[in-house]
C-alpha cells in the first residue's frame, strides 16, 4: 500500500479548501489542535464546521473568522463553562455572523452514521416533545411501517474533510486508538477525505499485531500526519493529560474579543508549526501532562499454520 | 461533624433517591459525588455510565469533565458512542438518568438552550448534548438544580428535554415507554410529580426552611403536597463519606 | 456487582423454556456448542433459533428435534459443503417440518442492530430487485422523507436468549473478546436474556486494564458460565482452532439420518457434560488444535491522579 | 512449466480482470488466490476484504473459509459485521465483489437459493450470506463459476442477488450508484456485459475451444462479441507464484 505520511501544512494545503464543510472530532480526548492551527494560519474561510462538542478548537477558529456555519449538539467548554468567542458570534455577530444548525448529541451521532453507511436517513426516537425540529427543519418524523408510530429522522452527514487523531497509525493510514473512541471511526467513514494525526508513526507489524484495535481501516486514510501532542490542550489517552489549565485561561482571556485576537497572534499566527508551538509552551509543562503507566494486560491472537 | 451545607444535603438527598438502582447516566459535579455516595449506601450494584460511553469508572481523581481521562483507566468498559446512545440509552438499559437545566417549567420539561428567542438569544446556552435522549430514553430521570425563580419558570423559552409535556400529561413522546422525570432536587426542597396531572409538587423541605420561602423562587403557584415533610438530615455516616472519600477537597462543604 | 457465575446446567435450566427464540451466535468463530449440546440433553421443544450461518450447531439441534423455525441468512457448512440435516427438513421434512425466515447477512446484521437499539425497523439498501421479499413479508419498502427514494427496512429482532462465547469474562459479565467479532455485541443487546460462556473466567482487574477490549459489559449480561473448549468444534481465536477434521466427517455422517441420531446418542445424550464430551475427544486431539503465540504489543491507558 | 489447467488459467483471467484495482471484497478458495495472484502482479495495492470483517490478511495457511482464524492473526484490521456491511459493502468503500453462484441468466441475475420451488425446492442451496449486499454495494462485481448449462439458465429459479436485472437493464436498484457485474469468469471462456442491453456477451475463448462448445453450456441463444478473442495462456510468472506460493498443494493444478 502507498505511502500517505506527509506533514501538516501539505496536508491542510492539499485537502482543506475555503467553503468546504470540515469535522474535526474527538469527544474531550483527540481534538487536533494542531490541524486547526493550521488552518487559522493558511486563512482559510467560509468553512462550515461540524463538531459534537466545539470545544476550545471551534472557538479559536470562529473568532479567526474561518467558519460560516457550525453543526454541532453541545456548545460547552467541558467542565468549565461557556464557549465565549461562539457566543459572541452567536449574540453579536463578532467577528461576524454564525449559522448554527443543531441537534442533539445523538442526532449528530445518527448524522454520522447515516453519512458512514450511505444511509438517506438515520431514525432515532428523539425530538418529540421538543423545540428543536421547529428550529432545525432537517430533522423530520416519519412512520414506521410496522406499527404506525412516528419516529425522528435526521440526514446523513458527508464532510469534505475529516481530521481525526489517535495514538499510532502504520504509513498507510491504518489507526489505532484507545480511550474515549467517540464517534472517530463513524466520521472517518462519512467523510470524503480523511486526515490521520498521529503521536506515534510505527511500523505495520505493531498494527498487525492487534487487528481489532484498530479503529479506522488505511482503506479509507488519505494522509497520514506525525505530530506528538498534536491534541494539546486537549488529551490522548496514556500519552498526555488535558492541560486544564488552559481551558481554564481561556475561559477567562476570551470573554474578551481583543485578548482573543491577542492570543491568536501569539500563539498561532506567530508561530511557524505545532513544534514552535510546545517550545513556547516549554517542555517542562508537557512533562507535567504525562501520566504514569497503567498497561493492559498482553494478549495472544495465536499463529495458525 | 455537625452542620452540613445545603451542598451536602443535595448530595445525601439524590443519593437516597438512587436506592437500589443498578444503572445510572451521570455527569461530574455534584450529581457524580451523589451517586459515589449511593454505591456506598444505599445502591451497591449501581453502575455509574457516562455519556462518554465509560461504565463502572475508577477515578484516580475528581473528573474535570465527563471526557477525562481518569474516568477510562480503569473503567469496565468504554463503549463507543454510537453504542451509547443507541444500545444503552435508547437501548433502555439506563434506570436513571440525572438532569441539570437552565431552566425548569412546572411539568419537568428543561430548556439548556437558549434564554430569549433562539435566533436572537439574549444567552446562548450549551444546548441539548445528550439531555434530549437522557430525558426520553433513562426509565426516569432525576433532576438536580439550584432553586430560583430565574430557574422554575412558568414558561420555557426552549424545550430542549421532554418532561411531562403538557397540562394534562397525555402525550407520551412516540413509541418510548419510560416514566419522565420522577423527582427534582434543589438546595432547598425536594418536589415530586403528581401520578395523576404530572405537576410538579412540593413535597419535603430542607430544615429550617418554610413552604413560603421555596414558593417564592418557584414563578407559579405551586403545588403542595398533603403530607409535606422535612427532610432527614445528613446521617453522620453519610457525611463522613463525602467528607473523607468524595469531597476531601472540601468544594461542597 | 452480584456474582453471576453459574454451570452451564443451571444456566439453560434457569433461562432456556421450550417456544422461545435463542439466539448462539459467533461467525465461524465462538460458536457454542457446550450449550446447544446442553439444551439437546435438556430435551427443549419448539425453538426458534436465530443464527446467521446455523452451521452444524444449529444442524444438530434441527436433527435432535429442538427447532421449529431458523431465523437465517447463509446455510452452510463454512468450507465443507452444505448442513445435510437442515435440508433434510427443509427438502424432506425429516425429523420435522422446519419453518425459514430468510434473510441477507446484512438483514439479519439489521435486525439484531435494532433489536439492540429498540428501533421499530432498521433501513437498509438491500432487497430491491430480489425475491426475497416476495418470500418473506417481514422485509418492507418505505419512502426515504428527503429525496423520496424507496428503501428496505427489516423489523427488530429481540431473542428471548443470547448464548455468546469469548476468551474472557469477570464474574460479573464484563466479557472481552477479539478475533472475529461478528454481531456479538448487537445480539446480546437485543436479547432479553443473555448467557455469556467463556474460555477464562479472570479478575476484574484483567478486564480494567483494557477497557477498549470489553465487547459485553456486564451490565446486560445475566449468567457467566465457563466451559474451556466450549466452542469446539468451532474455534476461540488464540486459544485453539476450528476442529476442521469434525466438520469434514459431519458432512459425510450428516447425509444419513440414522448415523445423525448414533452420533447425537454417543456425542451428546450419552455424556453428561462438555467437559464429558471433551474427555471422550481425548487430550491429544485438543493439544493439537492449540495455535502458537502471536502476543499483541502492550498499550498503556495512564494513570491520571 | 508448460502446460496448465483450466482452474489455473481461471485463476489468472481472475486476476487480470483486477488490475489497478484498491479494494475487492472476496472468499475463500479459487477466487482468493486469483487475488492473492493479482496483488503480486498487476494490482500491488490491493487490500483483500473478507465478509468476515477482516481487511489486509497475511494468513499463514490456505484458509479453509472466511471465518478462519489464521485470516485474523496479522491482518490489518478486523471489523464488527455491522462496520462491514454498513461502512464498508453499503458505504461504497469495495471497488470490486467478487462472487460465485448457483445459477446465472443472461443479465447477470444469480441464484444461490433454491432450486425449484422456494416453498418446496428440490435443492435448499446455502441462500444470500452477504451475495446480496456484495451485488448491490460493490462498485462493480465479477462472477466466477464454472461453465455448464445447469448453471447458464434461461430463468432463475430465484433471484438471490441482482445483476442488471431486465431485459432493458433500465431498472437500478433503488438509491445504489453501481455498475453491477462486469464480467464473468468460466473455465472455458469469458464474457462481458453489453453496454447498450446489459445482456452478457461471451468475449473469450479459452484456447481449443470453439464457440460452438461454449454456446453449448449455455442455456439461451448467446450473444457473441464482434471481436471474439481468444484468452492469452497464462504466463511463466503467473505459473510460477500460483504453483510456488499460492497453490502449492497443487489443488488448482
Amino acid at each position: 500500500m502507498e505511502d500517505k505520511l506527509v506533514d501538516m501544512r501539505s496536508a491542510i494545503a492539499a485537502y482543506v479548501q475555503d467553503g468546504m464543510t470540515l469535522a474535526i472530532e474527538g469527544f474531550t480526548a483527540f481534538i487536533c489542535f494542531a490541524a486547526a492551527h493550521e488552518i487559522i494560519r493558511q486563512g482559510r474561510r467560509g468553512l462550515t464546521l461540524a463538531r459534537m462538542t466545539p470545544d476550545l478548537v471551534y472557538d479559536q477558529m470562529v473568532a479567526a473568522g474561518v467558519a460560516k456555519k457550525l453543526i454541532f449538539s453541545y456548545l460547552g467548554n467541558p467542565g468549565v463553562g461557556s464557549l465565549h468567542c461562539i457566543r459572541r458570534a452567536v449574540e453579536h455577530s463578532i467577528p461576524h455572523e454564525l449559522e448554527l444548525e443543531e441537534y442533539s448529541h445523538f442526532g449528530m451521532v445518527g448524522r454520522y452514521i447515516a453519512g458512514a453507511s450511505q444511509l438517506p436517513f438515520y431514525p432515532l426516537r428523539s425530538y418529540s416533545g421538543t423545540d428543536l425540529p421547529r428550529v432545525n427543519p432537517a430533522i423530520r418524523f416519519i412512520a414506521d411501517p410496522y406499527e404506525g408510530t412516528e419516529i425522528a429522522v435526521v440526514p446523513p452527514l458527508h464532510p469534505d474533510v475529516a481530521i481525526l487523531h489517535a495514538q499510532r497509525a502504520d504509513r498507510q493510514g491504518n489507526t489505532q486508538a484507545w480511550g474515549i473512541l467517540g464517534v472517530q471511526k463513524e466520521v472517518a467513514f462519512a467523510s470524503r477525505k480523511v486526515i490521520v494525526v498521529v503521536e506515534d508513526v510505527v511500523d505495520e507489524e505493531v498494527i498487525r499485531a492487534d487487528p481489532n484495535r484498530t479503529l479506522i481501516p488505511g482503506l479509507v486514510v488519505d494522509a497520514v500526519v506525525h505530530v506528538p501532542f498534536g491534541a494539546h490542550p486537549s488529551y490522548v489517552q496514556g500519552y498526555y493529560d488535558r492541560d486544564n489549565k488552559m481551558y481554564q485561561e481561556w475561559d477567562d482571556l476570551s470573554r474578551d474579543a481583543d485578548r482573543v485576537q491577542a492570543w491568536l497572534q501569539e500563539w498561532v499566527y506567530a508561530v511557524e508549526d505545532h513544534q514552535a508551538y510546545l517550545d513556547k509552551l516549554g517542555a517542562s509543562r508537557l512533562e507535567r501532562l504525562k501520566p504514569g503507566s497503567a498497561p493492559a494486560h498482553s494478549i495472544d491472537y495465536g499463529v495458525y499454520r | 461533624m455537625s452542620g452540613y451545607s445545603a451542598s451536602e444535603l443535595m448530595i445525601v438527598c439524590a443519593a437516597r433517591a438512587l436506592r437500589g438502582v443498578r444503572s445510572v447516566l451521570v455527569g461530574v459535579g455534584l450529581p457524580n459525588i451523589a451517586c459515589n455516595l449511593a454505591r456506598r449506601t444505599v445502591a451497591p450494584d449501581l453502575e455509574l455510565v457516562y455519556e462518554s460511553g465509560v461504565l463502572g469508572a475508577r477515578p484516580a481523581r475528581l473528573p474535570l469533565s465527563i471526557g477525562d481521562p481518569t474516568i477510562i483507566s480503569g473503567a469496565r468498559s468504554v463503549m463507543p458512542m454510537p453504542d451509547l446512545f443507541q444500545y444503552l440509552l435508547q437501548g433502555g438499559r439506563i434506570e436513571v438518568g440525572l438532569l441539570g437545566t437552565a431552566q425548569i417549567d412546572r411539568f419537568g420539561n428543561l430548556n439548556t438552550t437558549v434564554i430569549g428567542e433562539y435566533a436572537a438569544p439574549d444567552v446562548r446556552l450549551p444546548g441539548s448534548g445528550g439531555a434530549c435522549e437522557i430525558a426520553l430514553h433513562a426509565r426516569r430521570t432525576i433532576i438536580i438544580t439550584r432553586l430560583s425563580r430565574r430557574t422554575f419558570v412558568e414558561k420555557l423559552d426552549f424545550r430542549t428535554s421532554p418532561g411531562h409535556l403538557e397540562l394534562d400529561g397525555s402525550r407520551p413522546p412516540s413509541g418510548v415507554a419510560r416514566g419522565g422525570p420522577g423527582q427534582v432536587i434543589t438546595d432547598k426542597a425536594l418536589f415530586t410529580f403528581d401520578p395523576e396531572s404530572h405537576e410538579m409538587c412540593l413535597q419535603a423541605l430542607y430544615p429550617g426552611l418554610t413552604r413560603e420561602e421555596v414558593c417564592g423562587h418557584v414563578a407559579w403557584p405551586l403545588k403542595i403536597a398533603d403530607e409535606l415533610s422535612v427532610v432527614e438530615p445528613p446521617g453522620e455516616n453519610e457525611l463522613a463519606i463525602i467528607r473523607e472519600q468524595l469531597d476531601s477537597g472540601g468544594m461542597y462543604r
